[in-house]
């Protein structure tokens, strides 16, 4: 069953230079249990998505979309409120700065207990709150922390940012989601933690079903972990499919560029050779180029990419480019 | 799609330019640097601007309304007190004194501030922590209690009272000082300097200094607004201004005793006093608001 | 770990009062006229009862052993004697001093029953119509000079409606002896017969002045709760809480309130001192028998030992409220207790 | 939402505005108390001990009584504690004979066992006289009025034949003794309370807590905020209808103003002369006005150069717009002081020429004196207001101008009232603005205690001038009963004191009193201290 279905999602803002479009036509979907990568450079307006899922964007910015269905139910319509509330309750999220996301002034047993919803506890009232620390100090194991009773008594500036980020975990699985959106989960961690990272969310995504929208820019942990990925290049989507065949046989420039400046991916590489990176730079919002956004960069770019490249589709393969690479013989 | 714009470049990025940008999009905080122009040139020009003499006593014009109310007197346009001295020119003259004084004492304390602030900021170890708490506490003393006390030891007077304005300003600006110098030197580009090998007074002067000036301004308005305050209540107790002066806190208090007779001259004095400190106080929002954005983006 | 910041706390607390006995203690010589007079307050020493108080104050040894003496005198409780009226000065004091702090008190309580609330809707409802009415109110309410406004209000609502009286704290009709020195409880513990009437009395004495020293606190409080919200409401961890469903009183009850509150604690510990000078000048205008008015009166009269004492007095009282707000704000604020002790 | 919580609190705010402002009933013993708005504390509670009209108003007639009172309609003498009295045809020796069963206060701190006799007559007076008497030295020993009259040699001896007897000598005739004994200084106080301090050591108490015959008796005082009274229960007289009599301090007009007009203060002392007509038109308020002996002046200190020189002060004096003063500070509720004694008493001299205001004809006196760039002065300006002087610091401004237009540079000091009285009386001063408010309708009661040599010790002498000649003119004066005479002798004195001018009269202000429409009883004295013991509140329902 189709969880989350976007088609062509905008989100623009109004600036005092005029209306910037951040994110221009984008498309998502997402199937139960199922793990779906997002990757673009910082500032493809991938965390801008996220946020506009969870509905945490700001009034300033702009949101219009031909579908965005949530379980087939189209968000856009509904009121505020009863928006918020199936948000609430069916998709959680967790963020780069873990330890910047807990009230600092706040137990983490008492932010903890916040999280978990009064209907999922069995039992009267009255000691609801003797289940809720039951059930948190069961959250808590279930996301990998022996020590439970020092990490719920103590405050957010007491705990490592890997422990932070458990924590978060812990809260967003509290309500059981049926979607975690995790955006960049681990810039903040060093490698050992990211990697345990990584296996708890897979783990939680195989026992539990829960799907998951791993946001990131780092594309080897990404191409391990995930069933699907889409590439975003400033706020336009360049490419989406399998993982696994996309990486192997990418039809889209900036996919193709992505994948060769990873060193995992280039087996035969020479010791000391030039890593491969795309010409220039990321164009900054207000000078967003004409057309396909890559224009100017993209080493193959012709006159007719003034135009932007409609999404175009073989098998479950989306690419949007005039002239994709599928001439290339497969590596 | 973004406009395709290849000439119109945005000349002057520094942060003037963009404090002043947002600075003029709010109309309040406009509105109130015209007036604490109006007030500033009217302290300065004042005694040159006065119809009359403001000490001229005319004694068959006692207590005239002001000239809109039907037995004013159009030559007194503000009408006179009740010794015939005219109000309009004692309250032009009142300006070089309350506010004029205020503006002298806030940029003394300034600078005593900035002094004290940048010690308290700089010097590190046990030096530092008990310097700046003694500083901060001992200088928490009410400003109108240092004042009688000043006033017990010297006498009454204005320049006495300016002392005790100044020393009751203090802890805001070293308070204020501190804690920016502090941030300051948290930031990665100090240690860059100091990694070039700058040393303290270097750093200070190129590095730290430059970047709070913005606060400055912040706490420079609103240490404002309290003098004038403070000035004028000083002047109403009969501890500041003396007699036939015409500084505003004292004229309200000589027109308390007329208060059934002639309302006006208690509200005109009043009144000017609170739009004196209102438009420091819209200006000092407006910087605040405008330091604020520009620090957001 | 936190008796150890505690303790430093302690030590700073008694080395500031050692200054400022010390000032208080220059202030004698420094004051014209003749120092035994400004520390015994006895106006006309009599010829034979000089030498014994030359002695006891060793006003001809060194400036330390003055000082201890005059340390010893504070700690004793003789403040010497008022030079107006002859009284002890600690005895006036004790008759004063708990009519400012009930002033005082109550204008902080107006502050905060008015001021948290108007701060926090100002906050949330930023650029709503009410929100902007309630920070243009705020602007205008701290830029009021204190007197006039007081004038303003005595003419409006004692003269113009009368409604309030203009002055005192209880009609003079009723004979209260002061034993706590407040005067509600005075009043219960007067166990006079007409105590309901004598209460509604105080409370209308009371409304004016408290309004109106009320007016500066409250203004401050809504602009400061303000600033303090508005950045605490950009915090990730105010989304984060959003996104777990709670509704938007829970999120800034539970979170923004908390939050917000710690820098306005102690930045209200700085205006503290403003506070009391307002009160004071608001003593005078509504003749409220404070301390502010008995120290006004004390300077036209050139009665030093009073002003020493009110000194000594009112410094203490504003340092201890600054770093019982400082001490307040670390025990409430776990990050700022990191850096007091780590 | 934060909405409920500020909803809650306003409307807690409006139910406790509702409830505050419906006026409580007042109980019993405070709804028949009185409050007098008064501008000033009293220095003791002894009037022996002072001249100040503040204290007289608030002690002198509310706490004791005198021998013998003067009749407010027509100035005669009326019996007070003496029910009548004799006079030896020789003049020398009066006898009193007092009134029975007349009750002393019963305090907390005082319970009288017998009434007033002799014995408390000849306490009151010789403390007064001996100076080695037990209380003589207590509170400063200073009786600033009994000096000025001489009164230590005036009286050679007190005698008290029987209980309600009393005697007194005096060295030679003096037809203003009985107008003395009439003042409000000549006080009886109790000489069993008297005994009662020795033993407790404690003599000074006698005049901070008194104990007196009066209608009302001492409760309670608080330094510049109140004085409260209780009724005295067995007075002699026709005990006061008030159960309790309060003088609320208030040294600022405005505020005393406010205070009536909220009801707060039934009576007001010294209301601004500039608001009379204004409060006249109030429903709730009346005006009463009385033409009374006063008279505003400015002293010169002859002890000091160039104060000393007469051309000097003549000068000063034809400098000051007397009229504009008149206008701007009495606001015409007074009339211009041709001489020192108001016209209002016998011994006025109407043939007098007042001295001009002329600045340029001052200005070559000036020159003549020896001083053509004029010189720096003081102006000492009293901070309180008094009947003679509503607002001495406003006409001291409007001096400081009118002689700054013939060079002469004068400051103005104004000191708290006792630091003020202190200081002045050290003779600091250059020149004060004061004046002087009768006591009786004797002429002598304006000339000893203002310009005599003896008022110089007992420092009522403000212009310290000390001048033989004046003071054998005054001594001549009292030897006579005969009025013409009498009168002869202080046309003559008024004469002499327009050529030296010690002192320049500015002014006699009519007195007046604002009090609340509900209180009946109440007049003001011509001569001396007020008398609240017949005050009473109408209680019908026009509640405020």
């Amino acid at each position: 069953m189709l969880l989350l279905d976007i088609r062509n999602l905008t989100l623009e803002l109004e600036t005092s230079q005029g209306l910037i479009r951040a994110v221009d036509r984008v498309s998502l979907s997402l199937r139960e249990g199922e793990i779906r990568g997002l990757v673009g450079e910082s500032g493809s307006g991938k965390s801008l998505i996220a946020k506009a899922i969870v509905g945490v964007l700001n009034q300033r910015w702009r949101i219009k979309a031909d579908r965005f269905h949530w379980c087939g139910v189209d968000l856009l319509q509904l009121p505020f409120d009863q928006q918020r509330k199936i948000i609430g309750r069916d998709i959680a999220m967790i963020y780069q700065e873990p330890s910047k996301c807990l009230d600092p002034t706040a137990l983490i047993a008492e932010q903890l207990h916040e999280s978990i919803p009064n209907q999922l506890l069995k039992g009267g009232w009255w000691n609801r709150a003797r289940q809720k620390r039951k059930k948190a100090i069961a959250l808590l194991h279930k996301v990998g922390i022996k020590e439970h009773q020092s990490v719920l008594e103590s405050y957010p500036y007491q705990l490592s940012e890997g422990v932070c980020q458990k924590v978060m975990i812990a809260m967003a699985i509290a309500k059981n989601p049926k979607l975690l959106i995790a955006d960049e989960p681990t810039t903040a961690l060093e490698a050992s933690t990211q990697a345990q990272l990584f296996r708890l969310i897979s783990s939680l995504n195989q026992l539990k079903g829960m799907s998951v929208l791993l946001i990131s820019n780092e594309l080897d942990s990404i191409a391990r972990y995930t069933h699907r990925l889409s590439v975003l290049y400033c706020g336009q989507l360049v490419e989406s499919g399998e993982t696994a065949r996309l990486l192997a046989q990418p039809f889209h420039p900036y996919t193709d560029a992505l994948i060769k400046s990873v060193p995992e991916f280039q087996p035969d590489l020479a010791p000391k050779s030039q890593l491969y990176a795309l010409p220039g730079s990321i164009p900054t919002l207000q000078h967003l180029p004409v057309g396909c956004r890559l224009g100017p960069r993209c080493p193959n770019a012709r006159k007719e990419c003034v135009h932007t490249p409609a999404l175009e589709r073989k098998q479950h393969h989306f690419y949007s480019c005039h002239f994709p690479l599928q001439y290339k013989e497969p590596q | 799609m973004a406009k395709f714009q290849w000439l119109h470049q945005k000349t002057e990025h520094g942060p003037l330019s963009q404090l002043w940008d947002s600075f003029r999009q709010q109309h309040a905080a406009v509105v109130g640097l015209m007036l604490f122009g109006f007030f500033s040139l009217i302290a300065l020009f004042g005694p040159l601007l006065t119809p009359y003499d403001p000490y001229l006593q005319n004694p068959d014009a006692l207590l005239l309304p002001p000239s809109w109310d039907d037995l004013g007197d159009v030559r007194y346009l503000l009408g006179t007190d009740d010794l015939g001295r005219d109000q309009l020119s004692r309250l032009i003259k009142g300006a070089s004194y309350t506010f004029g004084i205020a503006l002298v004492t806030a940029i003394g304390a300034l600078l005593f501030g900035l002094l004290l602030g940048v010690l308290a900021g700089m010097s590190k170890g046990f030096r530092a922590s008990a310097f700046n708490h003694v500083l901060d506490l001992a200088l928490t003393i009410p400003s109108l209690l240092l004042a009688i006390i000043i006033v017990a030891i010297l006498g009454p007077g204005l320049v006495n009272t300016i002392w005790a304005i100044m020393l009751a300003l203090l802890p805001q600006f070293v308070h204020g000082i501190r804690n920016t110098i502090l941030q300051q030197l948290e930031q990665e580009y100090v240690i860059a300097y100091r990694l070039d090998g700058a040393n303290n007074w270097q750093i200070l002067r190129y590095v730290i200094l430059p970047n709070t000036w913005e606060q400055l301004t912040v706490l420079f308005s609103m240490a404002l607004s309290t003098a004038i305050l403070d000035i004028a209540a000083l002047g109403f107790l009969g501890l500041g201004a003396q007699a036939p002066a015409a500084e505003w806190g004292l004229m309200v208090a000589d027109a308390l005793d007329l208060i059934y007779l002639s309302p006006w001259s208690i509200a005109l004095p009043g009144l000017l006093i609170f739009i004196a400190v209102l438009s420091v106080n819209l200006v000092s929002d407006g910087l605040r608001t405008a330091v604020r954005k520009r620090q957001e983006n | 770990m936190i008796w150890h910041y505690l303790i430093r706390r302690l030590f700073l607390l008694s080395f500031v009062f050692f200054a400022l006995t010390c000032f208080a203690f220059s202030l004698g010589h420094l004051f014209p006229g003749d120092p035994l007079v400004n520390f015994s307050g006895i106006s006309q020493p009599d010829d034979e009862l000089m030498p014994v108080l030359v002695q006891q104050y060793r006003l001809d040894d060194g400036y330390l052993q003055q000082y201890i003496a005059f340390l010893q005198r504070i700690l004793q409780g003789d403040w010497g004697l008022s030079l107006a009226s002859q009284q002890p000065v600690l005895h006036e004091l004790k008759l004063v001093f708990p009519a400012t702090l009930e002033l005082v008190a109550y204008a902080l309580l107006i502050s905060f029953v008015l001021g948290v609330p108007l701060g926090l809707l100002a906050a949330i409802k930023a650029n709503h119509w009410s929100g902007r009415a309630i920070s243009t109110i705020a602007l205008l309410g701290y830029s009021l000079p204190i007197f006039w406004w007081a004038l303003l209000m005595i003419m409006l609502f004692s003269i113009g409606l009368g409604w309030f009286p203009t002055s005192g704290r209880i009609s003079v009709l009723y004979e209260i002896p002061a034993v706590t020195g407040f005067m509600l409880p005075d009043i219960l513990l007067s166990g006079q017969t007409y105590w309901q009437a004598a209460l509604q009395d105080a409370i209308r004495h009371l409304w004016l002045p408290a309004f109106v020293l009320a007016t500066y606190p409250t203004t401050v409080m809504i602009r400061f709760t303000r600033d303090a919200m508005l950045n605490v409401w950009q915090q990730s961890y105010i989304k984060t809480a959003r996104a777990k469903g709670l509704s938007r009183s829970q999120v800034l009850y539970r979170h923004g309130l908390r939050n917000a509150m710690l820098p306005v604690m102690r930045q209200l510990g700085l205006q503290f001192s403003t506070l009391v000078t307002l009160a004071m000048i608001s003593e005078l205008i509504f003749s409220w028998p404070g301390i502010g008015l008995w120290l006004l009166d004390s300077i036209n009269q050139r009665n030093y030992p009073a002003i020493q004492g009110g000194l000594l007095v009112i410094s203490s009282l504003v340092i201890l409220v600054n770093i019982l707000m400082d001490v307040l704000h670390t025990l409430f604020n776990p990050l700022a207790r990191k850096q007091a002790n780590g | 939402m934060p909405k409920p919580l500020i909803k809650g609190s306003l409307a807690t705010a409006l139910l406790v505005t509702l409830l505050a402002a419906c006026q409580p009933d007042m109980p019993a013993e405070v709804r028949s108390g009185l409050v007098y708005c008064s501008e000033g504390s009293p220095e003791s509670f002894n009037p022996q001990l002072v001249t100040s009209g503040t204290t007289i108003d608030a002690t002198s007639r509310q706490l004791f009584d005198r021998l013998l009172d003067i009749n407010a309609q027509n100035g005669e003498f009326k019996p007070a504690l003496a029910t009548h009295w004799e006079r030896r045809e020789d003049g020398l020796s009066y006898t009193f004979f007092l009134r029975p069963n007349v009750q002393f206060h019963h305090t907390d701190y005082f319970t009288p066992t017998r009434p007033l006799t002799s014995e408390d007559v000849r306490f009151s007076f010789e403390r007064v006289m001996h100076s080695q008497h037990p209380f003589h030295n207590v509170s400063g020993g200073e009786y600033p009025y009994f000096q000025t009259v001489d009164w230590a040699n005036r009286v050679v001896r007190i005698a008290t034949p029987t209980d309600d007897q009393v005697v007194f000598y005096l060295r030679q005739r003096d037809s203003s003794f009985l107008s003395n004994l009439a003042t409000d200084f000549a006080v009886i106080h109790s000489a069993e309370y008297a005994e009662q301090l020795l033993q407790q050591n404690q003599r000074q108490r006698l005049d901070s807590q008194p104990i007196g015959t009066g209608p009302f008796k001492f409760r309670e005082y608080r330094k510049d905020v109140f004085i409260r009274y209780y009724r005295h229960n067995n007075y002699w007289g026709e005990p006061s209808q008030l159960e309790q009599l309060v003088f609320d301090i208030e040294p600022n007009n405005a505020k005393r103003m406010a205070r009536l007009l909220t009801h707060e203060c039934d009576i007001i002392a010294y209301p601004r002369m500039a608001e009379l007509e204004l409060i006249s038109k109030r429903a709730d308020v009346k005006v009463q006005q009385q033409t009374s002996m006063n008279v505003g002046f400015w002293a010169f200190n002859t002890s000091r150069a160039p104060f000393d020189n007469s051309k000097v002060r003549r000068a000063l004096s034809m400098a000051i717009n007397r009229d504009a003063i008149l206008q701007a500070v009495y606001f015409d509720q007074a009339e211009a002081a041709t001489s020192l004694l108001p016209p209002t008493s016998w011994g006025h001299n109407p043939t007098l020429l007042p001295v001009q205001y002329d600045p340029g004809q001052a200005r070559t006196l000036l020159a003549e004196a020896g001083y053509p760039y004029g010189f720096n002065m003081t102006i000492w300006a009293m901070p309180i207001q008094r009947l003679y002087n509503p607002n001495a610091t406003r006409m001291a401004e409007m001096m400081q101008a009118d002689l700054a237009r013939i060079g002469v540079r004068a400051s103005i000091v104004t000191l708290e009232w006792n630091a003020f009285r202190r200081q002045l009386r050290q003779g600091d001063h250059d020149t004060v603005l004061l004046g002087w408010n009768a006591d009786n309708t004797d002429p002598d009661n304006f000339f000893r205690p203002l310009l005599s040599c003896n008022g110089v010790e007992s420092g009522t002498n403000r212009a310290l001038w000390c001048d033989p000649a004046f003071d054998a003119l005054l001594a001549q004066a009292l030897l006579t009963d005969d009025q013409a005479i009498r009168r002869s002798y202080y046309w003559a004195a008024q004469q002499y004191l327009t050529e030296h001018l010690p002192l320049l009269p500015l002014a006699h202000a009519k007195r007046f009193q604002a009090v609340n429409q509900r209180v009946e009883g109440v007049g003001i004295n011509p001569y001396g201290g007020i008398d609240l013991s017949t005050a009473f509140i109408r209680s019908d329902e026009d509640t405020p």
